[in-house]
């Protein structure tokens, strides 16, 4: 394969062509609250318009659908927002105050009739106001301080009132075109399981004001391309039948480039892709055990065998340009002997026929689950195993396909130490992860004993997600950094990015926030 | 006569001492596929011999290191040295083979004898439920089989035996028919022999022949289906090594680093190959 | 009815049995995985959804039913065509499998023919291979091709033919150009089995003295291949080509995996990987149907290929008419 | 050997027909000339073993010469060697082998040449006909697309032409309905059909020689007549000269012009058929004459009769000396069976005996009393008793009229399928493939042949007495037993009491146990002595069938056809039964293994007073063993009766035809049928 060699500069950008980008999986639903993976956010993102817009290098709020920031009252339970006029859906009809306020019903509710679920970054919804054809106002039981990053992520994308009617079945492969949406892109076609084509939409005019770019999308349309074999994927794009593919992997990054590929690795700005302990296990419930095993983890020889310099070593439980970031250098220091020592005086002092420590006769044995959407997650486990056999140890490695680990993921008595990520670029993201209401990766919480593996962090949550003022929020976040790390509930390895690989002719490539593909301002140089 | 002369027909026209040469020519295959085997099953007695690099921890190597000197095989993508895991693969590798044919052949072919012998509404009950075997994608049938039985090498073979059953029940009973008409069948219950007597004494062994080269070819596809439920997670739990596994896990660095699939690829092959010419030779020897 | 009518009849109506049953024990097999779709899809991290509201949602889709409620529910529906919906994407399971199976088909059928062409020639090169080193080398293919795993061989065919050569287009290819890649990957792994029957019927027949007999004509090698052994060595590979069938639904999971095509194969798949039920339940039908209509095929064949077959079906008839009139 | 003296001494013995084609033919060279071939095999320890040494043979046009050997003599290698397809390990020592100009084709040394210009003489110039009807044609082809294979090779006659042709050489060679015939399967055909088409394929682009391997020995006679008649007639018409190979010495007086007896590789002895026969000089081939049943029963038999008690002053000198010769082959020890045993005493003191079919009172006729007592005063050995007792064995004491039958068949009835009969043959009424309404008894210690065409239904009797089919209709008695209601123990003494003998004992042994493992089998299945026990009646079995126990050991493929056959033989009498059913049980083997089982299995029936229903094709063998006989055509019983009855008077016309067919040299011709009764 010749490399690709086109000039990476020059040239205005002009309408035209259509760009053929792989995603290792299909899409699974258009349904935005849903939208958290990959493939789908990879498509809501570029096909519907959102309230507000989210600056992904400072994070910062920008209408976009709203003439204006929401005006919220003191205690962050009402916000007020203002439609832009003159946004229609591709269907021709309009984006309004109703249609923004039924779009919400449905997110901040879910429809279990119709298995659409409530959106997750939207909590203690309350209801809606439609006071006149532009103004809107969303009502929270509790402080929702979240509610507006919320309202810009794609999790909250805007789409037409007869898609509102629609239920799972209509957001799913099969029914795409029935997806109508007021974004730059609009669905034309769809091949199930194998490709989805988006086309631009002329007359959109509806752009983030904040962006240079307004007016239609540059690129004439984008087919989405599914293929499971990553070296498929890595071959299209060497060889110039694929423009982009999402997810090039660590240890393909110097070859691609070396191919004349472009790499863009865009930080997620969520947690860190770390391991969480959880403590309601009884190994795991000993504070010194959790911190033995923090310490027994070599987390610089992880990164350096495994990723590149675009996956730099963890400095905090939260990436570093993500909201409420607490440095914390020296946290998870690499120390086998005081990771031996700290086990010792946990009481694992003897030792089984095969090395590994026991203690009143049960061996130090847990499980770990492999979160298959992150990079190379089975590989880093195996170097965690490697790690804890050193010390005297046993981690295995749950088995299973995707489904599999979700399932297990669930039980504590199948995983014990769970390995994940989220990304989201607002406090809010800590409440995703841990608390009992969300994702709760600790399994914090014993619905038939009452009983609560650490209590403290769900208290903190509470602090997080229920704060009005912003000021109150971050310290909480901090708080709870703090106490992950004094308590050794969670051991952060590496920030996580999207590595995208981009031909040369493909230019103005960026991503939202969290790293989804956003392809407006994309344009093909010839 | 007529084997001798057709097998090899064009013979006479032939110089003469084209035939000594074509004789011993298999000999020469036959040594080096004793010795392959040979030398494999040493690798799954004693590991230990062949290498000294640790298969489960790869220390401060680099992953993905070419083959060289030091690594034969070069380093996997957490680098360890490859080499040392196809060694230590091996005894688990050739066990879970070995387990998933004898679990195929063993079953199916009691079914294949029992149809084929009995014939009537047993036969063709038996050969449904082949039927329904066959119809159930093989995927599906594995995983099922693994969570039933667990995680774990042992298992995850015989669950990729019982989908290989169906096969070798066709076979066997195809041949356990033709046998059924033989003579010396009929001879044996014309000595009094009992349907189980006449079926073990002499239909097994004959019947046995052909099931077992399709046994020989089912060796590798073993290895290989044992992989993939390895790699989907259901096979042997990491960090142990196992040759499917291996190769399994390498499918995303083709490109990179070719030496992760193809070398332990090339060892499956010869193994199979191997197994194959051996077979061939037995069977020509017991001529 | 003509006895051969009636033996399809009676074919047909085990047909319908196994179909049966293997969609009963699908059925079971399901329930016995744990988990299940709902759970699968919904408690996925990405949703963020907590406990309460995943159970909710399983309650909704009858998912907590037991297992005896939802098989009668299932089977029923099947029988009056209604093969439910996906449960991880919701379209109708219909839907899915109309727009997987023509993909599917295509592939299936050009991947046997291919399968068959290389079976034979590779037989061929095995016993008449010259020189004899070269014809041990293929006599040894079929241990060599079933021992590469086909998602490799998959992969290196790309890298090489598309990747490198540039001769044929992964992306946007053509309906043909999209075919032959896979056809091939299909092909190599399925050809095995049956040149390894073939070379060893082909032995078997040429040890046989008609073919003696023909050479004593004065029939050349290549004659004789074509007009005396070509039939004969035909009929055990026939068995095995039926069995390829199963091989075939098996190989099209990888094939389409690697290659990105959408087909009953990728379908099982996700259906497999989602936990999806009703898809892998309406797979197994459309799959047992396929299996048993093929192996009708290959029963009805038999008799075509080798006249000795027909001969037994037309005495048997004349007997049974000439013993009912007796009777009467 | 003065090979050119072979296939010149014709015209004295051939009939008027014969005499035209045949100084014609003198005039002209010969189609071939072998002259000193010599040929090694290479076994796969690498060393050559001998395999042919110094043959010469010479055919003229229109001349038949005959290889006539025993089993492994080196027949078909010389018949390969002619036609080119020596096995792969066969190699050309010495010799050459010519093939005489014919029209516009040149002499050939076949040795020189190459692949390419092999195809144009095999088949086209040297015509091939197989041993094996059964498996020589392409079963999946038509019958007709069988015959043109020669016709696609050879000539460049278009699909039309091709199958006119192939018509033409089906009538020709006496196929009905050679159009209708063409587009059946071979399987469809009768084995003597079968034949004939491959004769017709061989033919079909007029070879200048015909080499024939063994192509009746697996036919019954009324077949292998038909099919030497067209042989006959295709050299008389055609002039196309003829290699034919054989190994029964009477087929081969009767037809060739020159005999070429061949024994471990060498020529024994060569000449005209005539002189071989009546001056046989090596004792190879007076051993060889003595042995073939038919010649003993169609010469010695009925001559010795005639002429009273001095066999040896029989007008025939070679069959004197066939007598010496058979005498040195029989072991000593069975010398005294002559007086030890009732039975054969009795034949020969000629006391009242009957038949055990209770009809047979002419049993006791003149005849057999007058050849039997003619031949005992005359010999030492039991063997002349024996050879005229063949016109019909004297039934034993033990059957006479009161004591019940051991086997009573009445009935038996198992019809396979009913078919109208073939046009051409307009008799009224329906051919059956099976057996209908078939009676017979044998008595104890008495052997009943069953004879009878092709497909008439001998072996489903076989497997109905041996319990191994349950008839439609119709009873069996074996004894106590009714062989149609068994239960599981009736089975098990029906097992013990009768035994079955195969037809192929190749195909009837176990080919992955030893052979001791197959004769103790049955003791095993039937609890039958300790383990040590058991190994010394195999080996006392072993040795009543004349073999060595130390043979024991071996698997099936490591024995000769003989041998094995006497393994079959053990195992069916190691438990001692008292109903033996030998199915076709000699039929395969040549002529001196076939002489020698026939000698134990009469030796052990008079030792141990079993009895036999013996199933053969085979007239001749029939009438040496069989006390009675029972003659089936079509499915349906013919003629039953004593087997001098039979043979010297039969009844029907059917078995006068079968009597007909038996091959006889030329010189006994002229004897009809009616020669044969006293
Ligand atoms: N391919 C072979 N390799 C080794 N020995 C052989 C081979 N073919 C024949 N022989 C031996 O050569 C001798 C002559 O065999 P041949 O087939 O010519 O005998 P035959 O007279 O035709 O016997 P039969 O009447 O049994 O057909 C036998 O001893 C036989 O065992
Ligand atoms: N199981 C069967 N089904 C149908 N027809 C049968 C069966 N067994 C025998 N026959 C037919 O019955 C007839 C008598 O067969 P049988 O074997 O008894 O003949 P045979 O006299 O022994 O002939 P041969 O001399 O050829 O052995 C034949 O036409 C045969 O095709
Ligand atoms: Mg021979
Ligand atoms: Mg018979």
């Amino acid at each position: 394969t010749p490399d690709d060699t086109a000039p990476l500069t020059g040239g205005t950008p002009a309408p035209g062509g259509v760009l053929r980008y792989f995603e290792p999986q299909t899409w699974t639903t258009l349904y935005p609250p849903s939208a958290g993976f990959y493939p789908n956010g990879g498509i809501v993102n570029n096909i519907t318009d959102r309230l507000l817009y989210q600056d992904p290098q400072t994070l910062e709020l920008h209408p976009w659908i709203a003439e204006a920031l929401p005006e919220s009252n003191a205690d962050a339970t009402e916000f007020t927002f203002r439609i832009r006029p003159g946004v229609t859906y591709s269907d021709g009809s309009p984006l309004d105050a109703e249609n923004v306020a039924r779009n919400f019903d449905l997110y901040g509710r879910g429809d279990n009739t119709r298995a659409l679920p409530v959106s997750e970054q939207i909590t203690n919804y309350a209801g809606s106001e439609v006071v006149d054809a532009h103004t809107v106002v969303f009502r929270f039981d509790a402080p929702a301080p979240g509610f507006p990053q919320a309202t810009s992520t794609m999790n909250s994308g805007l789409v037409a009132n007869a898609t509102l009617e629609l239920d799972a079945e209509g957001f799913g492969p099969g029914s795409a075109a029935s997806v109508i949406t007021s974004g730059p892109f609009r669905i034309t076609e769809e091949e199930v399981g194998t490709r989805l084509s988006v086309r631009v939409r002329e007359d959109y005019d509806w752009a983030p004001p904040h962006l240079g770019h307004q007016g239609r999308a540059y690129l004439e349309g984008i087919d989405y391309l599914v293929n499971g074999e990553y070296s498929v994927r890595i071959g299209a794009l060497v060889s110039g039948q694929a423009d982009g593919v999402r997810q090039v992997d660590a240890p393909d990054e110097a070859r691609v480039q070396e191919k004349g590929i472009q790499l863009y690795a865009q930080p997620t700005n969520g947690i860190n892709n770390s391991i969480n302990f959880r403590p309601r296990n009884p190994i795991l419930a000993d504070r010194t055990v959790r911190r033995a095993l923090t310490h027994a983890i070599d987390r610089e020889r992880i990164v350096r065998k495994l990723f590149t310099d675009n996956y730099p070593l963890a400095t905090g439980i939260l990436a570093s340009g993500a909201a409420g970031y607490v440095a914390a250098p020296g946290a998870w220091a690499f120390d086998p002997d005081e990771a031996n020592a700290l086990l010792d005086e946990a009481g694992w002092t003897q030792r089984n026929g095969s090395g590994r420590r026991v203690k009143d006769g049960t061996p130090l044995t847990l499980r770990v689950n492999i979160a298959l959407p992150q990079p190379r997650s089975r590989e880093v486990m195996s170097l965690v195993q490697e790690d804890f056999a050193r010390v005297g140890a046993n981690l295995l490695i749950n088995e299973g396909d995707y489904a599999q680990q979700t399932i297990d993921g669930l039980e504590l008595d199948r995983v014990q130490v769970y390995h994940s990520m989220v990304a989201r670029a607002d406090y809010d993201v800590v409440a995703s992860q841990w608390s009992v209401d969300n994702r709760d990766a600790f399994l914090n919480h014993d619905e038939e004993t009452g009983a609560w593996g650490d209590e403290r962090t769900q208290e903190i949550l509470e602090r997080v997600t229920g704060s009005a003022s912003a000021g109150d929020r971050a310290a909480a976040v901090a708080e709870l950094q703090q106490h992950f790390i004094d308590e050794a509930l969670v051991v952060p390895l590496f920030e996580e990015p999207q590595v995208f690989g981009f031909r040369r002719r493909v230019r103005d490539f960026s991503t939202e926030p969290v790293g989804r593909p956003a392809f407006y301002s994309v344009w093909l140089a010839d | 006569m007529s084997a001798v002369t057709a097998q090899a027909a064009p013979a006479p026209e032939a110089p003469a001492p084209r035939r000594h040469a074509r004789r011993r020519a298999p000999r020469v295959t036959t040594v080096v596929a004793a010795a392959i085997l040979g030398i494999t099953i040493l690798w799954a007695l004693v590991p230990g011999l062949f290498t000294g690099h640790n298969p489960i921890d790869g220390g401060e190597t680099a992953p993905l290191l070419a083959p060289s000197a030091e690594h034969w095989f070069g380093t996997d993508q957490i680098g360890r040295d490859v080499y040392s895991r196809v060694v230590h693969g091996a005894s688990r590798s050739l066990l879970a083979a070995l387990i998933a044919v004898a679990v195929g052949l063993v079953v199916g072919s009691a079914i294949g004898l029992i149809a084929g012998s009995r014939g009537g509404w047993v036969s063709e009950v038996l050969m449904r439920i082949v039927d329904v075997l066959l119809s159930i994608p093989a995927l599906l049938l594995t995983l099922t089989i693994v969570i039933v039985l667990g995680f774990g090498t042992v298992n995850a073979a015989i669950a990729v035996g019982i989908t290989a059953i169906a096969q070798f029940a066709r076979l066997s009973r195809a041949q356990t028919v033709s046998i059924m008409q033989a003579d010396y069948v009929q001879a044996a219950y014309g000595s009094g022999g009992s349907y189980w007597g006449v079926l073990f004494r002499h239909v097994l062994p004959n019947a046995v022949s052909a099931v077992l080269a399709l046994a020989v070819l089912q060796i590798g596809s073993a290895i290989l289906q044992i992989s993939t439920l390895g790699f989907l997670g259901y096979g042997t739990p990491a960090p142990a090594p196992e040759w499917g596994l291996i190769i399994a896990e390498g499918r995303n660095f083709v490109a990179t680093a070719w030496w992760l699939t193809v070398l332990p690829g090339l060892i499956v092959m010869a193994v199979v190959v191997s197994t194959h010419r051996l077979g061939t030779a037995l069977r020509e020897a017991a001529q | 009815m003509s006895p051969t009518l009636r033996y399809i009849a009676g074919r047909l109506g085990q047909a319908v049995l196994v179909l049966f049953l293997a969609y009963t024990v699908a059925a079971l097999l399901l329930m016995i995985l744990p988990g299940d779709g709902v759970l699968a899809r919904y408690a996925n991290p990405a949703l963020g959804l907590s406990a309460e509201q995943i159970d909710s949602i399983r309650s909704s889709y009858g998912a907590d039913a037991p297992w005896f409620v939802q098989y009668w529910q299932s089977l029923t529906g099947f029988l009056t065509g209604d093969m439910g919906y996906s449960v991880n994407s919701g379209a109708a399971v219909s839907t899915l499998i109309a727009a997987a199976l023509p993909s599917t088909a295509v592939l299936a059928l050009s991947g046997f023919v291919a399968a068959v062409v290389l079976a034979v020639a590779v037989a061929v090169l095995a016993s008449y291979g010259r020189p004899r080193w070269l014809a041990a080398v293929f006599d040894s293919a079929p241990s060599l091709f079933i021992s590469v795993p086909v998602f490799w061989l998959g992969i290196v065919i790309i890298q090489v033919l598309s990747f490198q050569l540039g001769l044929v287009s992964m992306v946007d290819p053509g309906p043909v150009e999209a075919l032959v890649l896979p056809t091939l990957t299909l092909a190599i792994p399925l050809s095995a089995p049956l040149a390894q029957i073939l070379v060893r019927a082909i032995a078997e027949v040429r040890a046989q003295p008609f073919v003696h007999v023909a050479r004593a004509k004065g029939a050349g090698e290549a004659w004789m291949l074509v007009h005396t052994v070509a039939r004969n060595a035909m009929l055990p590979a026939l068995t095995i080509a039926g069995l390829l069938f199963g091989e075939l639904v098996a190989g099209a999971v990888v094939t389409e995996t690697v290659f990105g095509r959408a087909g009953i194969g990728a379908l099982t798949a996700q259906a497999v990987a989602n936990r999806d039920n009703p898809v892998l339940l309406a797979i197994v039908v459309i799959a047992t149907a396929g299996f048993v209509l093929v192996n009708l095929a290959v029963d009805l064949l038999y008799p075509v290929v080798d006249p000795r077959l027909r001969h037994r079906g037309r005495v048997g008839a004349a007997a049974r008419r000439q013993l009912k009139g007796a009777h009467a | 050997m003065s090979g050119a003296a072979i296939g010149t001494d014709y015209s004295i013995e051939y009939p008027d027909g014969f005499a035209a084609a045949a100084s014609a033919a003198h005039a002209q060279p010969p189609v071939l000339t072998v002259s000193g071939l010599g040929i090694d095999y290479l076994t796969r320890s690498g060393e050559s073993v001998p395999a042919l040494r110094d043959v010469d043979l010479t055919i003229r046009p229109g001349s038949m010469t005959a290889v006539v050997g025993e089993s492994g003599s080196g027949k078909t290698t010389t018949a390969s060697a002619v036609i080119g397809l020596l096995a792969a390990n066969a190699q050309v020592r010495s010799g050459s082998i010519v093939l005489g100009a014919h029209g516009t084709d040149p002499e050939l040394e076949l040795g020189a040449l190459g692949p390419r210009e092999w195809k144009k003489v095999r088949g086209r110039r040297i015509g091939y006909i197989p041993q094996d009807p059964g498996t020589s044609l392409n079963p999946v082809k038509t019958v007709g697309e069988n015959v043109a294979e020669s016709l696609r090779l050879h000539t460049a006659l278009g699909a039309e032409a091709r199958r006119a042709r192939v018509v033409e050489l089906l009538d020709r060679v006496g196929i009905d309905r050679a159009a209708m015939r063409a587009d059946q399967y071979p399987h469809e055909l009768s084995g003597g059909m079968r034949q004939r088409a491959l004769i017709a394929a061989a033919i079909a682009v007029d070879p200048q020689l015909l080499i024939a391997d063994e192509p009746t020995s697996a036919l019954d006679v009324t077949v292998q007549k038909r099919i030497l008649d067209l042989l006959d007639e295709l050299r008389r018409e055609a002039g196309t000269g003829i290699l034919f190979i054989t190994h029964d010495l009477a087929v081969a007086a009767e037809r060739a012009d020159a005999l070429l007896v061949v024994r471990r590789g060498h020529v024994e002895e060569s000449g005209p058929a005539s002189r071989l026969l009546r001056r046989p000089e090596s004792a190879y081939t007076r051993r060889l004459l003595a042995d073939a049943p038919a010649m003993q029963s169609l010469l010695g038999g009925p001559e010795a009769a005639q002429t009273g008690a001095a066999e040896a002053a029989a007008a025939e000198a070679g069959m004197a000396e066939a007598g010496t010769a058979r005498a040195d082959t029989v072991e000593a020890g069975s010398a005294q069976t002559g007086s030890a045993q009732p039975d054969t005493a009795q034949t020969a003191t000629g006391e009242g005996t009957q038949a055990a079919t209770g009809e047979g009172a002419q049993a006791g006729t003149p005849s057999s009393a007058a050849s039997g007592a003619a031949a005992v005063p005359s010999s030492d050995h039991f063997t002349q008793p024996e050879d005229a007792g063949r016109l019909g064995k004297a039934i034993t004491p033990e059957a006479d009229a009161d004591s019940p039958p051991l086997v009573t068949v009445s009935g038996l009835t198992q019809v396979y399928a009913r078919v109208p009969r073939d046009e051409h043959d307009a008799d009224a009424g329906e051919q059956i493939i099976g057996i209908e309404d078939v009676s017979f008894t044998v008595a104890r210690g008495t052997t009943l042949g069953l004879v009878g065409e092709s497909g008439s239904g001998k072996s489903t009797i076989g497997r109905a007495l041996t319990g191994f089919l349950a008839p439609q209709s119709g009873s069996i008695r074996v004894g106590e037993l009714d062989a149609a209601h068994l239960d599981r123990r009736g089975r098990r003494a029906f097992r013990r009491t009768v035994q079955l003998v195969h037809q192929n004992p190749a195909s009837a042994l176990d080919p992955v146990h030893s052979v001791g493992a197959s004769i103790e089998e049955p003791l095993r299945n039937f609890r039958i002595g300790s383990r040590a026990e058991r190994r010394t009646l195999v080996e006392q079995a072993l040795e009543r069938v004349a073999l060595d126990p130390s043979l024991a050991s071996r698997r099936p493929r490591e024995l000769s056809g003989g041998q094995l056959q006497r393994v079959a033989i053990a195992r069916a009498l190691v438990i001692e039964p008292e109903l033996v059913v030998f199915d076709e049980a000699v039929s395969a083997l040549d002529v001196t293994v076939q002489s020698q089982i026939l000698e134990l299995i009469d030796g052990l029936q008079r030792e141990l007073g079993l009895t036999y229903v013996f199933i053969s094709h085979d007239l001749a063998v029939v009438r040496q063993v069989a006390h009675t006989v029972t003659v089936m055509s079509a499915g349906r019983q013919v003629e039953s009766g004593p087997v001098a009855d039979v043979f010297s008077r039969p009844g029907e016309a059917y078995t006068k035809q079968l009597l007909a067919a038996i091959p006889r040299p030329l010189e006994t011709q002229v004897l009809d049928h009616q020669a044969l009764s006293i």
